[in-house]
């Protein structure tokens, strides 16, 4: 890796975790919903250098486009109880602190012990044969995860359409999209 | 949720400042606040002798100039028991068709940008454009005529005018084939309008709605036809009356009377005879002591003036009825339970102006 | 990109740290649409991982890659639901806020 | 000489990249110069004028100094403004709209990144417009912005996903995820509009793209006499000039993008395939404003009734249709 | 703004600077004067004609003009009729919405000096008690060609304004004019 | 007609103190201003009156007292009333019509902002023309106006 | 008096409003496409002028009276009488059977242009003639002196002193007995 690249990378790894860090912790939600943003463009980012352009595409279409701007649209229909003075953390806050911190403290001390069998270097594949492949085994060899989410995807649809229809309100239909 | 649409705001066709609350889309309150252009016109004209108030009353609707002057001039004749003179009678019926056909057309043009139609309103505003060519050829003027006096009018018509008006007439049908064809048919423009902002019969009555707005809620309420003025009773014309009151309707209302004010028009202009225009009066013009009232109707529906003299030069009151005043009352009923999205077209098919209701 | 000198544990470990953060928007937010959006982190976390470790370890078979774009999909249903339950939610009661929501019981 | 550059440019890719890079944001920063210029003069022309006329020779540096003022225009924020996201806005609009053009291709090699998955990506950073606008809207601390935002992110969300549909539809026509596959593809099967499929695909596309832009009858976000000026409302000199700037270079893109879908990208006889390219797209801009300037805008439920109870599952049905008739 | 500000201050050095700057300035100048857009701001009679002026026959986009919804995005304001006591606080208001450089264009009798209500009770006598009118269109109301001279001595007057700028003078001083009572009565 | 008047007359008596036929179908009554709201009420309620249009309503000032004038239209009949009344200057008071016609509503509230006649009963009876901390009655004969002066008290001149 | 019932749409159905919706559309875009090929009627006015009629109430102008050497305006304060916004005021110079005017002032800042004033005037002598060209970026410029509304300006105006000077000095001389101080006097 030359220094351009590794910079590129710290930058890139920066970015996510602080975005996400923002996500959790800014009190604003709204700004919190925009640090989405960020937040899934670097794990984009990741996708990117782990040569799956078609992950990347789709990651930019569904997380950064449609679930972010859904949580956005969501968060100003209700607004009026975001006053951004409102303290946005319960009473188990403290205890979060202290749970995600021994969580990723075993985690890591997990991936330590592991280290050994983790470090390998990847061989090069081609991203383009990448995309083609994976129609292709979508189609053949998963067909039935593929069938399963298709599924649970028009039942969310409809579900979501059937909760969020308001007789008054028309405008909220497409949330549930 | 409480929105305040203007005073100045592109919808409200002036400065008419409308609080809202607001349930989501839905309208739950509405509040006219009107008065921002209030001069108290009415005050002015208690000073000033008769005829000298005249001037004021083209800046009152001032779509529709002459009809306020007739307006005011009728009062006064009533007043004082002046005769208008045939030809006069006829210039003025004349006149007042094409104030009818540009105003209608300003109409025209301003609700078709509040639907977002904006070729319309440039198609509208050339078309009357000949009329105001035509109307400043006789008046003078392009906005403020001023060009009714008690006892007449000032001056004959200009040489050649009647053949002017008679191509417009014909050209001008051709142009409201086109604006069907470009407006009235259109899906959208149908569906924008269609069911929206119903006054029923009843709401209109009894709110006193006059005009377009009374006749699109089946009120057969047109001066022209009620109380006869002027040669009115010699020219023959329908007055569209439609059951639905909806803005539909309303527009509609104002399309079909552009065609009958044609019809009028070429009417007036084969009967018109010769003779004098203006009736002599004395310098110093005082009649005596009484009420009186004149109606007109206006492009927007009943205009009255109320006139009370104690015999002196000047009018101890001078009162104006103003059609778009009265209409604009019913707003706040109309817009109960509307949508957002739906304010600009009940707004535009009211058709109000802001001059003649702040006064 | 070339991935010389860029070992696993890179994206493992981010991944870890994603997931803790997650994690603690999870339990500490009180506003439904907040914790929404903390699941949507430990979600790409979750991706991340999959991905690399398809990556580094079995470039050849795609199973990795397959379940993320299952993940994804799924994380979109989720979010449609999600977003509906909340407004519905917010529209009966008036308050997104979980604890409250949980007391006042419908 | 030129052989001296590209060596010089493939030894440092990263400096070509950014010359790239910069070509193409100047290039949609004078588009829309071009383009509001023809808009206001085939408005003009439509509506019994003449447009601009007297800023240059017929009017022509009427955009340019249009665009000059709103660069010396004071800046304002407005009072109570969330002024980190209020300064953002215009420039997540405008990054988004240069993204597109990156992997567009204008003439056979004229694209600045070659992606196969290039229809995807376009369609997911063509979103960050919505953001922008959600946050545009929102930054305002204005009523009538955050009602504009709101509805022209609901109406752009709901074209977009028949738009998505139907673009899809070609994708599976035509068996290619990379926009430059597609046009090679029409370059070797005759162009994608005869095929009947597509065709209704391209109506649809078109119905959408009209959403997209935000043209009548779906221009609400921007409707004038509703809402002031929507979402923008707030913004004053080069920040609204961004916005402007960005709407309109999306025009642009969105034909662009419908002719290499649709129309054959550069594909033509005679004339060098890049002027094809603009040729299509002024044409097809051409319609657009001829249709802009005619028929009344739809209501906001109007809108998304249209789209979800028609648009929708017609373009479900023809993406259907499409993989069924599609080649492989 | 910033460039403006770092060019009149001179602190953009080229080679052969001061004419490339001057030039530059002509040029922002230019740019000002030949696109002018304009608040809608209709208020009486005068906005009929303000919007017969931008209609087909007189067309305001020949200048670069066209109206603009938002006080933030336009530079010139057309006050077109007579403004009340109550519509006046409205009217400050938005102008002072609008970014620098502002015009006003009083159009009218009534708002440049308070037409024929002279002895109206509410009627302020010319909006330019309370807002810098630029140019006055009189007239009641003033026929479009009017308004459209307005303009274009608008653009003259940016444009003087400017080369006054340029060497140095100071900015011609909107003087506060007395008008001389005419009238049999006062 | 005829019939219709002689009922009136018959029910208000002495209330009604003048009535006058202009013309076939338009009657100018004067009434006393107690009977106001009755005579209104029977106008629009009697069948063979049916006065269903509020078409105006007004106050003048002759300096010594306030005229009311009412002018009604029956949209069955095509027929127009007058009504007039007086009331007193240092105490106008009047019973508000608003309730029975809503059309004069904005009428008497425009009456009341410029003659400070206070129609009693009216739902909303504030300023409406004028802004609302203006003082005094300007149609008001004795009204002093200063029309010379500069009315606006916010914004000071600028130059 | 006809009473119809407006034309109707049937109830909602997308498929047909769609196709309808196309129809309309495009018979819009027909007349759009007509209006496009169709004569502008842009008048470019700095630079190309519509005649006004000749009944135009434009500016002001005091007539000249070529054969008499003087403005036709004797200062009698009908027009400002008439006037309802007290636009006009005067100066009247000499009396009787030669009066005229020295001064004749108008604020067009105030004027309706409703030609009363014209109406009142017996004499022949004040006019609205076809100048609308009124916008300055001075406030005053609605002001006109005598020499602005004269026509033939400054010159009509010194002459047309000389000449009720002259006539005035003639008139004196045929009757000495009459005190010479009459040169000039308020119009009020």
């Amino acid at each position: 890796m030359s220094p351009l690249e590794t910079a590129l990378l710290l930058f890139l790894t920066a970015i996510t975790v602080l975005s996400a860090l923002m996500v959790v912790a800014v009190r604003n939600l709204i700004h919190a919903g925009f640090w989405l943003l960020p937040f899934f463009l670097g794990v984009g980012g990741f996708y990117l250098i782990l040569s799956l352009e078609f992950l990347f595409a789709l990651q930019l279409l569904l997380y950064a486009g449609a679930v972010m701007v859904v949580v956005l649209f969501a968060l100003m229909l209700t607004r009026d109880v975001m006053n951004p003075q409102i303290r946005q953390t319960n009473r188990l806050y403290v205890a979060a602190i202290a749970a995600s911190a021994s969580m990723m403290m075993l985690l890591i001390v997990l991936i330590y012990r592991h280290l050994g069998v983790l470090s390998v270097l990847p061989a090069p594949v081609d991203s383009d044969a990448i995309t083609r492949r994976l129609g292709t085994m979508l189609l053949n060899e998963y067909v039935l995860p593929f069938e399963l989410t298709s599924a649970l995807l028009l039942s969310a649809m409809l579900g979501a359409i059937f909760l969020a229809r308001n007789p008054r309100i028309e405008m909220e239909e497409e949330s549930g999209e | 949720m409480v929105i305040n649409v203007g005073p100045q705001h592109p919808s409200t066709h002036g400065v008419l400042r409308l609080i809202l609350t607001l349930d989501g889309e839905q309208i739950l309150a509405c509040e006219p606040v009107i008065g921002y252009l209030h001069r108290g016109l009415e005050k002015m004209m208690e000073r000033r002798p008769y005829r000298h108030n005249i001037p004021f009353t083209d800046r009152l609707d001032y779509l529709a100039a002459l009809s306020n002057n007739l307006a005011i001039c009728q009062c006064i004749e009533r007043l004082g028991g002046v005769e208008v003179p045939e030809r006069a009678q006829y210039i003025r019926v004349l006149l007042m068709e094409l104030q009818r056909i540009a105003s209608h057309l300003v109409f025209l043009g301003t609700f078709g940008t509040d639907l977002g139609a904006t070729t319309m309103f440039l198609y509208a505003f050339r078309e009357r454009e000949m009329v105001l060519d035509l109307l400043e050829e006789c008046t003078g003027a392009r906005l403020t005529y001023n060009w009714v006096r008690v006892g007449g009018v000032p001056d004959d018509l200009p040489e050649g005018f009647g053949q002017k008006v008679l191509d417009f007439v014909k050209l001008f049908r051709q142009r409201i084939e086109e604006y069907d064809m470009l407006l009235t048919r259109n899906r959208i423009f149908r569906s924008r309008t269609q069911g929206i902002g119903v006054i029923p019969k009843e709401t209109a009555l009894a709110y006193g709605c006059s005009g377009p707005v009374a006749r699109a809620s089946g009120i057969p309420y047109d001066i022209r036809k009620v109380a006869p003025y002027e040669v009115y009773n010699r020219v023959e014309f329908d007055v569209p009356v439609f059951e639905d009151g909806d803005v539909w309707a309303r527009y509609l209302v104002r399309m079909e009377e552009l065609r009958q004010s044609l019809r009028i028009i070429e009417q007036v202009l084969r009967d018109m005879p010769d003779g004098p225009v203006q009736t002599k009066l004395p310098k110093i013009f005082k009649p005596p002591a009484g009420i009186a009232y004149s109606r007109v109707e206006s492009p927007r529906g009943e205009l009255s003036f109320m006139m009370v003299s104690d015999g002196g030069a000047n009018p101890v009151r001078v009162h104006i009825r103003a059609p778009s005043f009265v209409n604009l009352s019913v707003l706040p009923r109309l817009l109960e339970g509307a949508k957002v999205a739906d304010l600009v077209a009940i707004l535009g098919s009211i058709d109000v102006v802001l001059g003649e209701i702040d006064r | 990109m070339n991935l010389n000198g860029l070992p696993l544990h890179f994206f493992v470990l981010l991944s870890a740290v994603l997931f803790a953060i997650g994690l603690y928007g999870l339990i500490s937010r009180r506003n439904a649409i907040a914790v929404l959006m903390s699941i949507e982190i430990v979600m790409n976390a979750a991706n991340l991982n999959f991905v690399a470790f398809w990556r580094y370890l079995h470039p050849q078979s795609l199973e990795g890659v397959v379940f993320v774009l299952v993940t994804i999909t799924v994380a979109a249903a989720e979010v449609a639901v999600g977003m509906a339950v909340v407004l519905s939610i917010y529209r009966t009661l008036h308050t997104v806020n979980v604890d409250e929501v949980a007391q006042m019981r419908g | 000489m030129i052989e001296a550059i590209t060596q010089f440019f493939t030894q440092h890719p990263l400096l070509w990249a950014f010359v790239k890079a910069v070509v193409l944001a100047s290039f949609t920063l004078v588009i829309p110069l071009a383009v509001i210029y023809v808009e206001r003069k085939i408005a003009g022309f439509i509506q019994s004028r003449l447009g601009p006329l007297h800023v240059g020779p017929q009017g022509t540096f009427q955009t340019a100094a249009d665009a000059l003022k709103l660069l010396l225009k004071e800046d304002i924020v407005p009072e109570g403004a969330d002024k980190r996201f209020f300064y953002l806005a215009p420039y997540i609009a405008f990054v988004s709209t240069v993204l597109c053009f990156m992997v567009l291709p204008f003439a056979p090699g004229w694209v600045a990144l070659e992606m196969n998955v290039a229809v995807l990506f376009i369609i997911g950073v063509s979103l960050f417009n919505v953001v922008s606008i959600l946050m545009a809207g929102w930054s305002s601390n204005n009523k009538y912005s955050l009602l504009g935002g709101l509805r022209a992110v609901a109406q752009l969300l709901s074209y977009e996903i028949p738009m998505v549909l139907s673009v899809l539809a070609v994708v599976f026509y035509t068996g290619s995820l990379s926009l430059t596959g597609i046009i090679e593809y029409q370059v070797k099967h005759g162009w994608n509009i005869w095929h009947p499929p597509i065709m209704i695909a391209a109506l649809i596309y078109f119905i959408c793209a009209l959403a997209e832009i935000n043209r009548t009858p779906f221009d609400l976000p921007e409707a004038e006499s509703e809402l002031v000026s929507g979402f923008n409302t707030e913004y004053s000199g080069m920040r609204f000039a961004f916005f402007f700037a960005s709407e309109f270079a999306n025009n642009f893109f969105i034909t662009a993008f419908a002719a290499a879908l649709f129309f054959g990208g550069w594909d033509g006889p005679v004339l060098p395939p890049i002027v094809w390219t603009f040729l299509k797209v002024f044409v097809m801009i051409f319609v657009f404003m001829w249709l802009r300037w005619t028929p009344p805008r739809l209501r906001i439920d109007q809108i998304l009734r249209f789209a979800w109870q028609l648009l929708v599952p017609v373009s479900l049905a023809n993406l259907l249709f499409a993989i069924a008739l599609g080649v492989r | 703004m910033g460039v403006k500000e770092r060019l009149e201050n001179g602190l953009i050095k080229v080679p052969g600077g001061t004419i490339l700057v001057a030039k530059l300035a002509d040029l922002m100048a230019w740019a000002r004067k030949s696109s002018m857009w304009s608040l809608t701001f209709g208020l009486s009679c005068c906005a009929i004609e303000m919007m017969a002026t931008a209609a087909s026959r007189y067309d305001l986009d020949r200048f670069g003009m066209f109206f603009r919804a938002t006080p933030r995005q336009a530079d010139v304001m057309i006050v077109a009729g007579w403004v009340s006591v109550k519509m006046a606080p409205f009217i400050k208001r938005l102008y002072e919405q609008m970014p620098e450089p502002k015009y006003v264009i009083a159009m009218g009798g009534c708002a440049s000096a308070g037409g024929p209500y002279r002895d109206s009770i509410t009627i302020v006598k010319g909006v330019d008690q309370f807002v810098p009118v630029d140019v006055y269109v009189y007239g009641c109301p003033p026929r479009p060609e009017n308004l459209i001279l307005g303009i274009l001595k608008l653009q003259e007057r940016i444009r003087r304004e400017h080369l006054a700028e340029k060497k140095g003078l100071p900015k011609p001083v909107r003087e506060p004019i007395i008008i001389p009572e005419t009238g049999a009565t006062g | 007609m005829n019939q219709a008047i002689e009922n009136l007359l018959q029910r208000f008596g002495e209330a009604v103190h003048e009535w006058k036929l202009v013309s076939p179908n338009e009657v100018h009554l004067t009434v006393s201003a107690s009977h106001w709201r009755e005579v209104a009420q029977y106008l629009r309620d009697d069948p063979l009156w049916q006065m269903d249009y509020p078409a105006d309503l007004t106050v003048w000032d002759t300096g010594n007292e306030f005229g009311v004038y009412l002018r009604l239209w029956c949209s069955v009949y095509n027929r127009n009333v007058i009504v007039l009344t007086s009331i007193p200057r240092e105490e106008p008071r009047i019973a508000s019509l608003a309730t029975l016609y809503p059309g004069v509503d904005w009428h008497e509230r425009e009456m009341y902002d410029m003659y400070g006649v206070i129609f009693e009963g009216h739902p909303n009876l504030k300023r409406i023309l004028l802004p609302d901390d203006w003082e005094g009655f300007p149609f008001r004969k004795d009204y002093v106006a200063e029309p010379s002066g500069n009315p606006l008290h916010g914004p000071q001149p600028v130059n | 008096m006809s009473r119809q019932r407006a034309m109707r749409d049937t109830e909602y159905n997308p498929l047909v409003y769609f196709i309808d919706g196309l129809v309309t559309l495009f018979n819009g875009m027909v007349v759009t496409w007509r209006n496009l090929w169709r004569p502008k009627i842009t008048v470019r006015y700095p630079y190309q002028r519509r005649p006004v009629p000749p009944r135009y109430r434009g500016l002001f102008y005091l007539k000249w009276n070529e054969e008499k050497q003087r403005l036709n305006c004797v200062g009698c304060t009908l027009c400002a009488q008439a006037c309802p916004t007290d636009v006009i005021s005067m100066v009247k110079l000499g009396k009787g059977t030669h009066a005229g005017v020295s001064e004749f002032t108008m604020d067009l800042g105030r004027c309706m242009f409703c030609n009363l004033c014209v109406e009142a005037c017996p004499f022949d002598a004040i006019y609205m003639g076809p100048n609308y060209e009124l916008a300055s970026e001075r406030r005053d410029v609605s002001l006109f002196r005598i020499a602005d509304l004269a026509q033939g300006g400054e010159e009509a105006v010194r002459k047309n002193i000389e000449t009720i000077e002259r006539l005035l000095a003639e008139e004196e001389k045929a009757k000495p007995a009459h005190a010479a101080h009459a040169a000039g006097g308020q119009s009020e």
